[in-house]
């Protein structure tokens, strides 16, 4: 394949990955706000579109539209920089993301943006660079909440972080790849009974995930970074406008590749529920388009579960959150890996 | 290509490396050696070592340097004041580092012409490859590495925690 | 498109790393920043290893790299425990201040 | 050689086995269980030795020397077992030992009843046995020679026995240190014999020296001369006499047992038993018998001034021991042994009659305030007089026969020992003369107690009381034993120990010897009527002659300063060596010194190289990378030099 | 089992000190494990003289495994008549220390029992290594834990005085170890091997630079010598006493020198320690008495115990360079004497000390009421370490004192001979102040009210070691028999390279008379 291919295709797949990306969290903004007025017995955004389907537009146009005030006590240089950090970490992690059936044209995947032998580990590793965009936003602002949310933040990230890579380690012994493809290849042969979350045994294993999932993007019930009652807003308090919209993008962004990571490594990535119950999709457009389907459904039902969690939990205190993480969490992961690894070896 | 991408990472980390040295405020300085440590990263991935690529990212990157920028953020020293401690450092040390790089360069560059050259198309080492000197060969070391690590946690919080009788 | 570079030039930019991070050492006055300095001074060792596991087709140069940054996570957790405790003591990082060799 | 069961080593094993039960369990023990084992196991030790005197007497040959006896020390080609060895010479020993020994045993039951540490009192007592028994069986010297520090080990310990009186710990230190210097003799004697012989074995020396005698007579007169040493510090010569004296602070029956009959007789046993080294060596003989004569004169001179009654027995002994060590020096072995026997009847006798006197007097030792106990304590009295009698040299006594015995044998021996026979004899006359000054003074007359105890009305003598029967039980055997003993006669006697102490020297035994007699007799009763002079009416004449010979008296009663001399001339430039010379120049200066020196060359480098370390981290990395610089460059010198790494370019650089 | 035995004895300690170190410093707990543990290791090297062949010449129970290549290192192992009742010495005396130190030791008592036990499996180390670098290991190993613990837990910290006695003490055997170790990496240079019978044998051939090697063995001799100590390389010593605690104290001086001076002076150099035998053997004879005549002066027992100790190591010191069979062996029984008198001393003057808190003789007196147990055993110690005939101490001194007299020197035997009485007056004198009465009242001194009598575990310990001094010094035939095989080795090749007896003066010797037997 020609270089300048190469770079033409990259391109408009990155930018077809990027707007579909960026739609879904504006939409998953929309979700919470519904399911939660749901759940809460009133209807959330109604007023502009049909059923208040236009709400994020407005909202975007709002935060760009809105006063970009910078505090004077601020360290303007990471002040300026947290944002970024926290948003491009975010979007970046989408890129090793396969959300579809290994179809090659020009002997290139259509897709996934990249597809790596590791792309677990830079999952990982862009999800702990992750950590500076909180961090430094925090202690630029020179403000003591800010300050106290990001190290909070921080503390928290880093401590689920290790459970949430530790859960991930039974699938890797059983897909014996780090390669987020071969990994729903895996679970792909039986449908719902081969997936992980099934069929692997890695139960325990999802469930870790799951919570240390939600500590890692700061969600309820582990959203302390962000307790308005006690820290107003958290790490970014003293952000505004667009730079306020960049953190919120990338949480919401951060739930979607969670997600998306849940859904590849437990719940069988794009393949069907019913694997080979059902016969090979003869058309080519079923065939594409089939695989994508699932993918999105489950991740939607993953993200379903989110709000529906956030909807009904209390927040945990904090040193409720540390204990839980270390004393709990930490110890479980790792037992599953020894009970995944006893039965692999001998079983 | 690899040319190209080798030359702005090279660039990267030494920039990176210059502006650690460069910046008074050690948060800058701390961020400085991100950079480096991710160029580095890319530099491993650029000779074949895509594992150790990631785990720089995530050791180094990812935990290490969040370490410093916590114990930066916690103590909150401010910018470093120039004091002049340290004659020796003056008289001795750079001269000696002028002879080092000098002697490090002469040494490189009188054995680089027996070195071969490194391309993209070279081959990569897999995890598995890794892992199989790590696991069979070298068990006993890593072993002893985790060992390490271990009574390395237990010293921190040793360290670090507050005297329970006099503080 | 795919333009070899000479093994040397990773390891003469190893060199330049390392003689930086020993310039650190030497000049920097902060601890943290001093303790930064040797964690540059081992990713440019690491580089020089990764660059001769390539040359020579050794994985064993990897692993090397892999038992540094083992190690170098140990030292970061002692050494910031260490730092924090000079702090708590002495109340500044400044070198030059803290030479009696003992908290 | 045909071997009679005689169970040898029981005799010295069945004291000792009476110490360790005592010793170990006595303080837990009732007093009549202590005194049960004590006088039990030296009761069955004699029947032993009882019983092999039957067996001889039954015509059983001598020596009896016991096969199979374990091996003590073997290196080399030396070797030395223990071996025990019966002779005539032994078995008179061993008779006079565990004879007397149990009868002092007897008496100390009575003697004793009412000291604390009764049972570490007999557990020593056995103990002493042991080591003694040791010593007279012993068929080597060095199992001899266990014997000969045992019995100062047990002597040390019994002087002490009063723990809570520093002069009894004093004497007994002095005794055992004064004897050590005697066993240092000893000991270099040993090593000659060694050096010469190749063994210590009595008998093989002994067959060696019969043969053909490998040594000169110089080698023989020096290994005597060590020996001797021993000697005199054992039995109380002159010049180690100084610890028998101050020895009397021990209990009364201690000072009868091992300071008069037995232990102090162990250096004329010695002699006895070596006299084939010491036939050969004229001089070493002639040593002896000077030494002996010395002693015996010098000693009867102190002995008539002093107060204390112990210290005149004591003085009495190193005199006796005098004649004896005089009848080894002329040859007269059988003599000397012979005169060793009477004198533990009639010494332990005349110990015991003190002690019933002391005791009777609730510890008064002071003859100026006795008296008059005569009536008091009649028993005591006439055994007493018995013992006097016996020393003196009255016919028939025994002390009579054996000192005839002695002085007969330095008459006919040449000039040197004529002068020694008048010497001796003007000695038996000051013996006669202190003994019955002690008879007057403590038996005749009035009770003095009063005069000098203020205040408390009368004197002891008014309650003085007989002692009770086990005590006289002892001095009565004892009395009958020194009125007969010498009446087997030094013929028999000498006869029966000449296999061991060879032909004595009994040539002309014609008129010359009864004029000898006769003439010791009433050199005897001249002493005794001088005595009756001074002591036996008022005391009068003793003052005046006291008045007359001041200058004397007062040289006598301080023993010829003796004590003060060696103390000036030993002790005191031994502490002052120790403490100034070596303590001072040496310890402190030297070996401080240098120490010192040391110390403060190593500071000094330290403190220079302190300043290198100043504790500044930037310091500390700028010699680092100097350092670091410094071999990378030399590493990439050698390889400039075209040697091949850096392994290379060390050994080159080393090379 | 016996290919592993000594690795066994080695790990013992070890294994216990790992215990130590891992379990809390809670009450007595180190205390106990210390003790059970130096037990075991007593039970240990009793396994040594149960399985030695009296009669086979050469080392047994050896090991030999290759440590490292390059330099040659090997963990080579064994013992033979010389260094057997040595181990069993140390096996005995761990226990000793351990309760020594019961009551004395604390505060901290988890590092002393650690530290301790260390010093034990260097001891050992010392004793059985073939290889000479191995040695050397062990010998700078066992050195640590004196000074080390001299400095922690020595009797006057709060004046430095025990700091100071230790730095003495290090300074005195590091500075003397030093060229010992230059001399071995000579030797190592010359011959390629550590191992203990390649350098005889290479000494031997004389092969190697003559002067060079005189100064190798000279090198040598003062790393012992110092230990030992032997007579004015003793400045340490007295110090020590005072200071270190008691445990320590006694494991300091003596036979490991003692060891290495037969070992690894005159079985390896014979014919260089030949020459410097005459000055050996005057050091000696007059460190005798030197040792003696202090000791008769010293106010305080420490002092006294230390005067006391060089005049006794002196007798092996002239013992062992005498070059005769009865003086070696006589040597080195002396050593073992040594080691159990002064271990059965020092644990009684230590209760004293501990529980009066002064060392002055003088403080004391009339205790033999108050303390009887004590005093009994004391006594019986003292004439032990006097040279009481039957008592251990008499055979060592008599065979030493007759070797030397009939095969070196008759004067300098015979000066050596007069310490026999200067100690008798130093050992009657010291139990006169201590335990006598030693003034006008009964009791005199103030630290006598207060001192108390041997606890039931520490009169078990001393009565053991009583017993120990009794049956040596009845039987000492089972004890130098196991020497003789190893001894006829010895003198045969110091014999064979000129090293015969060394003849100070003239004299008769009947050699061939020494020959027969009674």
């Amino acid at each position: 394949m020609q270089l300048w291919m190469f770079v033409v295709l990259s391109v408009v797949k990155v930018a077809v990955v990027l707007v579909i990306f960026l739609t879904a969290v504006a939409y998953t903004v929309l979700l919470e706000r519904k399911l939660v007025g749901r759940i809460q017995n009133r209807w959330g955004p109604t007023r502009v579109g049909p059923f208040g389907l236009l709400q994020p537009l407005v909202d975007g146009l709002k935060l760009f539209l809105k006063e970009d005030i910078i505090p004077s006590g601020v360290y303007r240089p990471l002040y300026l920089l947290a944002p970024l950090i926290a948003l491009s970490c975010s979007l970046l992690s989408i890129a090793v993301i396969p959300f579809g059936e290994t179809m090659r044209w020009h002997g290139m995947r259509l897709f996934v943006l990249s597809d790596l032998n590791i792309g677990l580990l830079i999952l990982l590793s862009v999800t702990s660079i992750g950590v500076y965009g909180i961090a430094l936003s925090g202690w630029s602002s020179n403000n003591k909440y800010s300050l106290l949310g990001s190290l909070r933040a921080s503390a928290q990230m880093i401590s689920y972080e290790l459970a949430l890579g530790l859960s991930l380690v039974g699938v890797v012994l059983r897909a014996q790849s780090l390669s987020l493809t071969d990994i729903v290849k895996v679970q792909s042969v039986h449908g719902i009974a081969s997936w992980n979350v099934f069929g692997g045994g890695q139960i325990f294993a999802f469930l870790i995930y799951l919570m240390a999932a939600y500590a890692e993007t700061n969600r309820a019930p582990f959203d302390l970074p962000e307790a308005e009652t006690e820290l107003t807003g958290g790490y970014h308090t003293e952000y505004s406008s667009m730079k306020f919209a960049m953190f919120f993008m990338a949480e919401y962004g951060n739930m979607i590749t969670v997600s998306c990571v849940a859904t590849l490594l437990f719940l069988g990535g794009w393949t069907s529920p019913f694997g080979d119950l059902l016969p090979p999709p003869q058309n080519l457009v079923v065939g594409v388009l089939g695989p994508i389907f699932w993918f999105v459904a489950k991740v939607f039902a993953f993200l379903f579960l989110y709000i529906w969690v956030r909807g009904t939990l209390p927040r945990f205190r904090y040193d409720q959150l540390m204990s839980f993480g270390w004393k709990f969490l930490l110890p479980a992961a790792m037992l599953n890996i020894v009970g995944t690894s006893l039965v692999l070896a001998f079983l | 290509m690899h040319l190209v991408l080798f030359l702005i990472f090279a660039l990267f980390a030494l920039a990176g490396a210059a502006n650690l040295l460069l910046q008074k405020h050690p948060i800058n300085s701390a961020l400085s050696l991100i950079v480096v440590m991710s160029s580095l990263a890319v530099l491993y991935l650029l000779l074949g070592a895509e594992f150790l690529a990631m785990a720089q990212v995530i050791v180094y990157a990812g935990a290490i340097m969040v370490l410093f920028t916590f114990v930066v953020m916690l103590l909150n020293e401010g910018r470093e004041e120039k004091t002049w401690g340290s004659h020796a450092a003056r008289v001795v040390g750079f001269p000696a580092v002028v002879a080092l790089l000098a002697v490090l360069a002469s040494a490189i560059l009188r054995a680089g012409r027996h070195y071969g050259m490194v391309s993209l198309s070279d081959g990569i080492t897999t995890t598995q490859d890794l892992s199989r000197v790590l696991f069979r060969d070298l068990l006993l070391p890593f072993e002893l590495t985790s060992v390490l690590i271990l009574i390395a946690i237990l010293g921190a919080v040793a360290l670090a925690r507050k005297d329970d009788g006099n503080a | 498109m795919n333009t070899p570079v000479p093994a040397d030039w990773y390891l003469l930019l190893s060199a330049a790393l390392f003689t930086m991070g020993v310039i650190g050492f030497l000049s920097k006055r902060s601890l943290i920043t001093v303790f930064m300095s040797i964690e540059l001074m081992l990713n440019a060792v690491n580089l020089s290893f990764v660059t001769f596991a390539h040359e020579w087709h050794a994985v064993k140069g990897q692993i090397f790299v892999f038992f540094v940054m083992m190690v170098a996570a140990a030292e970061a957790a002692v050494g910031l425990a260490i730092i924090i405790a000079i702090f708590r003591v002495r109340g500044t990082l400044t070198v030059d201040q803290i030479d009696r060799m003992k908290l | 050689m045909n071997e009679p069961m005689l169970f040898l080593p029981l005799i010295a094993l069945f004291p000792f086995a009476g110490f360790l039960l005592n010793g170990l369990f006595g303080s837990r023990l009732p007093k009549a269980i202590v005194s049960t084992i004590a006088l039990l196991f030296p009761l069955l030790s004699f029947a032993v030795v009882a019983r092999a005197a039957w067996m001889v007497h039954g015509g059983m040959l001598l020596p009896v020397a016991e096969s199979g006896a374990p091996t003590w020390i073997a290196v080399g080609g030396f070797h030395v077992g223990f071996q025990f060895v019966l002779d005539q010479l032994s078995l008179v020993m061993l008779l006079v030992v565990t004879g007397v020994g149990f009868l002092i045993h007897l008496y100390s039951v009575g003697y004793m009843e009412h000291e604390q540490g009764y049972w570490r009192y007999f557990a020593y007592l056995n103990l002493f046995l042991f080591f003694m028994t040791v010593l007279v069986l012993a068929g080597n010297y060095l199992l001899m020679f266990v014997g000969w520090e045992g019995v100062g080990l047990a002597s040390y310990l019994l002087i002490g026995f009063y723990i809570d009186r520093k002069s009894a710990g004093d004497a007994g230190k002095k005794a055992f240190v004064v004897n050590r210097v005697g066993d240092f003799g000893f000991l270099i004697g040993m090593f000659l014999l060694i050096a010469n012989f190749g063994t210590l074995n009595f008998h093989r020396i002994g067959t060696q020296l019969a043969g053909h005698p490998a040594i000169s007579g110089a080698t023989a007169t020096l290994i005597c001369l060590c020996l001797i040493l021993g000697a005199t510090g054992k039995s109380a010569q002159i010049p180690l006499y100084i610890w028998l004296p101050d020895a009397m602070e021990g209990p009364t029956p201690v000072s009868a047992l091992i300071h008069a009959a037995t232990m102090v007789t162990a250096g004329v046993y010695m002699i006895a038993r070596t006299h084939a080294l010491f036939d050969l060596s004229p001089t070493a003989m002639m040593v002896v018998a000077v030494v002996g004569t010395a002693t015996a004169f010098f000693a009867a001179t102190v002995a008539m001034v002093q107060t204390d009654i112990k210290r005149v027995l004591a003085y009495s002994t190193i005199s006796q021991l005098g004649y004896m060590f005089l009848g080894c020096g002329v040859g007269a072995y059988s003599a000397a042994v012979f005169h060793l026997m009477t004198h533990a009847f009639f010494k332990a006798l005349l110990f015991l009659a003190a002690g019933s006197v002391i005791h009777g007097l609730s510890g008064e030792q002071d003859m100026r305030r006795m008296g008059g106990l005569r009536k008091a304590m009649p028993v005591t009295f006439w055994t007493m007089t018995a013992a006097v009698l016996a020393i003196s040299g009255f016919f028939p006594f025994a002390g009579f026969f054996s000192k005839d015995a002695i002085l007969a044998a330095a008459f006919q021996h040449g000039t040197l020992g004529k002068a020694l026979w008048t010497v001796g004899l003007i000695t038996a006359l000051l013996t006669s003369f202190y003994m019955f000054r002690l008879w007057y003074l403590t038996f005749l007359g009035e009770s003095r107690g009063a005069a000098h105890q203020d205040g408390h009305g009368d004197g002891h003598a008014a309650h003085a009381h007989e002692s009770p029967w086990i005590m006289l039980l002892p001095l009565v055997v004892l009395a009958l034993l020194s009125v007969t003993g010498g009446w087997i006669g030094i013929e028999r006697f000498a006869g029966f120990l000449e296999p061991v102490t060879g032909q004595a020297a009994m040539v002309d035994a014609g008129h010359t010897e009864l004029f000898l007699s006769v003439l010791a007799v009433l050199v005897a009763a001249l002493g005794w009527f001088l005595a009756h002079l001074f002591f036996g009416r008022d005391g009068e004449a003793a003052a005046q002659a006291a008045q007359s010979l001041a200058p004397i008296r007062r040289l006598l009663q301080g023993k010829y300063w003796i004590d003060e001399i060696y103390t000036a001339l030993i002790v005191r430039p031994v502490q002052w060596l120790a403490r100034f010379v070596l303590g001072w120049l040496g310890e402190w200066t030297l070996v401080r010194g240098s120490a010192w020196l040391m110390s403060g060359v190593v500071g000094l480098s330290g403190e220079l190289l302190r300043r290198w370390q100043s504790g500044n981290l930037r310091s500390y990395a700028a010699w680092l990378a100097a350092g670091a610089a410094a071999l990378l460059l030399f590493a990439l010198a050698g390889t400039l030099l075209g040697l091949n790494g850096f392994a290379d370019s060390i050994h080159w650089a080393v090379r | 089992m016996d290919g592993m035995i000594l690795s066994l004895i080695l790990v013992v300690p070890l294994a216990g000190m790992v215990a130590i170190l891992l379990l809390p410093d809670r009450g007595k707990l180190p205390a106990w494990i210390a003790l059970l543990d130096s037990l075991l290791t007593f039970v240990c090297t009793l396994h040594l003289p149960a399985h030695f062949h009296n009669q086979q010449a050469g080392f047994q129970f050896e090991e030999n495994l290759p440590w490292l290549s390059r330099p040659a290192i090997h963990f080579h192992v064994g013992v033979d008549g010389l260094s057997l009742w040595l181990v069993v010495l140390v096996g005995l005396l761990a226990p000793v220390g351990v309760v020594a130190s019961w009551r004395a030791v604390q505060k901290n008592s988890k590092v002393f029992y650690a530290m301790y036990l260390l010093q034990q499996t260097a001891m050992v180390g010392v004793f059985v290594s073939l290889d000479l670098m191995l040695y050397y290991g062990f010998w700078e190993l066992s050195l640590i834990p004196i000074a080390v613990l001299t400095a922690m837990f020595g009797r006057n910290l709060g004046d430095g005085a025990a700091g100071k006695a230790a730095l003495r003490f290090f300074l005195y055997t590091f500075l003397a170890s030093a060229p010992l170790l230059v001399a071995l990496l000579w030797l190592y240079a010359h011959t390629g091997s550590f191992d203990y019978a390649t350098l005889q044998a290479a000494v031997a051939s004389g092969t190697l630079p003559g002067w060079q090697l005189g100064w190798v063995s000279v090198a040598f001799l003062i790393a012992f010598a110092v230990k030992v100590p032997v007579l004015g390389l003793h400045g340490w010593l007295p110090d020590l006493f005072s200071e270190a605690p008691v445990a320590i104290a006694m494991i300091a001086a003596g036979k490991l020198g003692l060891y290495s001076l037969i070992r690894f002076h005159v079985e390896l150099f014979p014919a260089l320690a030949h020459r410097a035998a005459p000055w050996m053997i005057a050091l000696a004879a007059i460190g005798i008495l030197y040792g003696a005549m202090l000791a008769l002066v010293q106010k305080e027992f420490w002092k006294l115990l230390a005067y006391a100790t060089i005049g006794s190591l002196s007798f092996c010191t002239l013992g062992i360079y005498g070059f005769t069979a009865a003086g070696m062996s006589g040597a080195v029984l002396q050593t073992v004497n040594e080691g159990v008198i002064g271990a059965a001393l020092f644990l009684m003057f230590g209760v004293l000390y501990e529980s009066a808190r002064t060392s002055r003789m003088a403080d004391f007196g009339g205790l033999a009421r108050q303390t009887p147990r004590l005093a009994t055993l004391f006594t019986i110690a003292g004439l032990a370490l006097i040279g009481l005939p039957l008592l251990n101490g008499f055979v060592g001194e008599f065979l030493v004192l007759s070797g030397t007299f009939v095969g070196v020197s008759r004067s300098w035997a015979a000066i050596a001979a007069l310490g026999v009485i200067l100690s008798a007056a130093y050992m009657l004198g010291a139990i006169q102040k201590i335990f006598l009465a030693d003034g006008g009242d009964q009791q005199n001194g103030q630290a006598g009210r207060v001192a108390r009598d041997l606890t039931g575990m520490e009169t078990v310990t001393v009565a053991v070691l009583a017993v120990l001094m009794l049956a040596i010094g009845v039987q000492p035939t089972v004890w130098t028999e196991a020497m003789e095989s190893a001894l006829q080795t010895v003198t045969h090749s110091m014999h064979a390279q000129g090293a015969t007896p060394v003849r100070m003066e003239s004299g008769t010797v009947i050699a061939s008379s020494m020959g027969g037997r009674q």
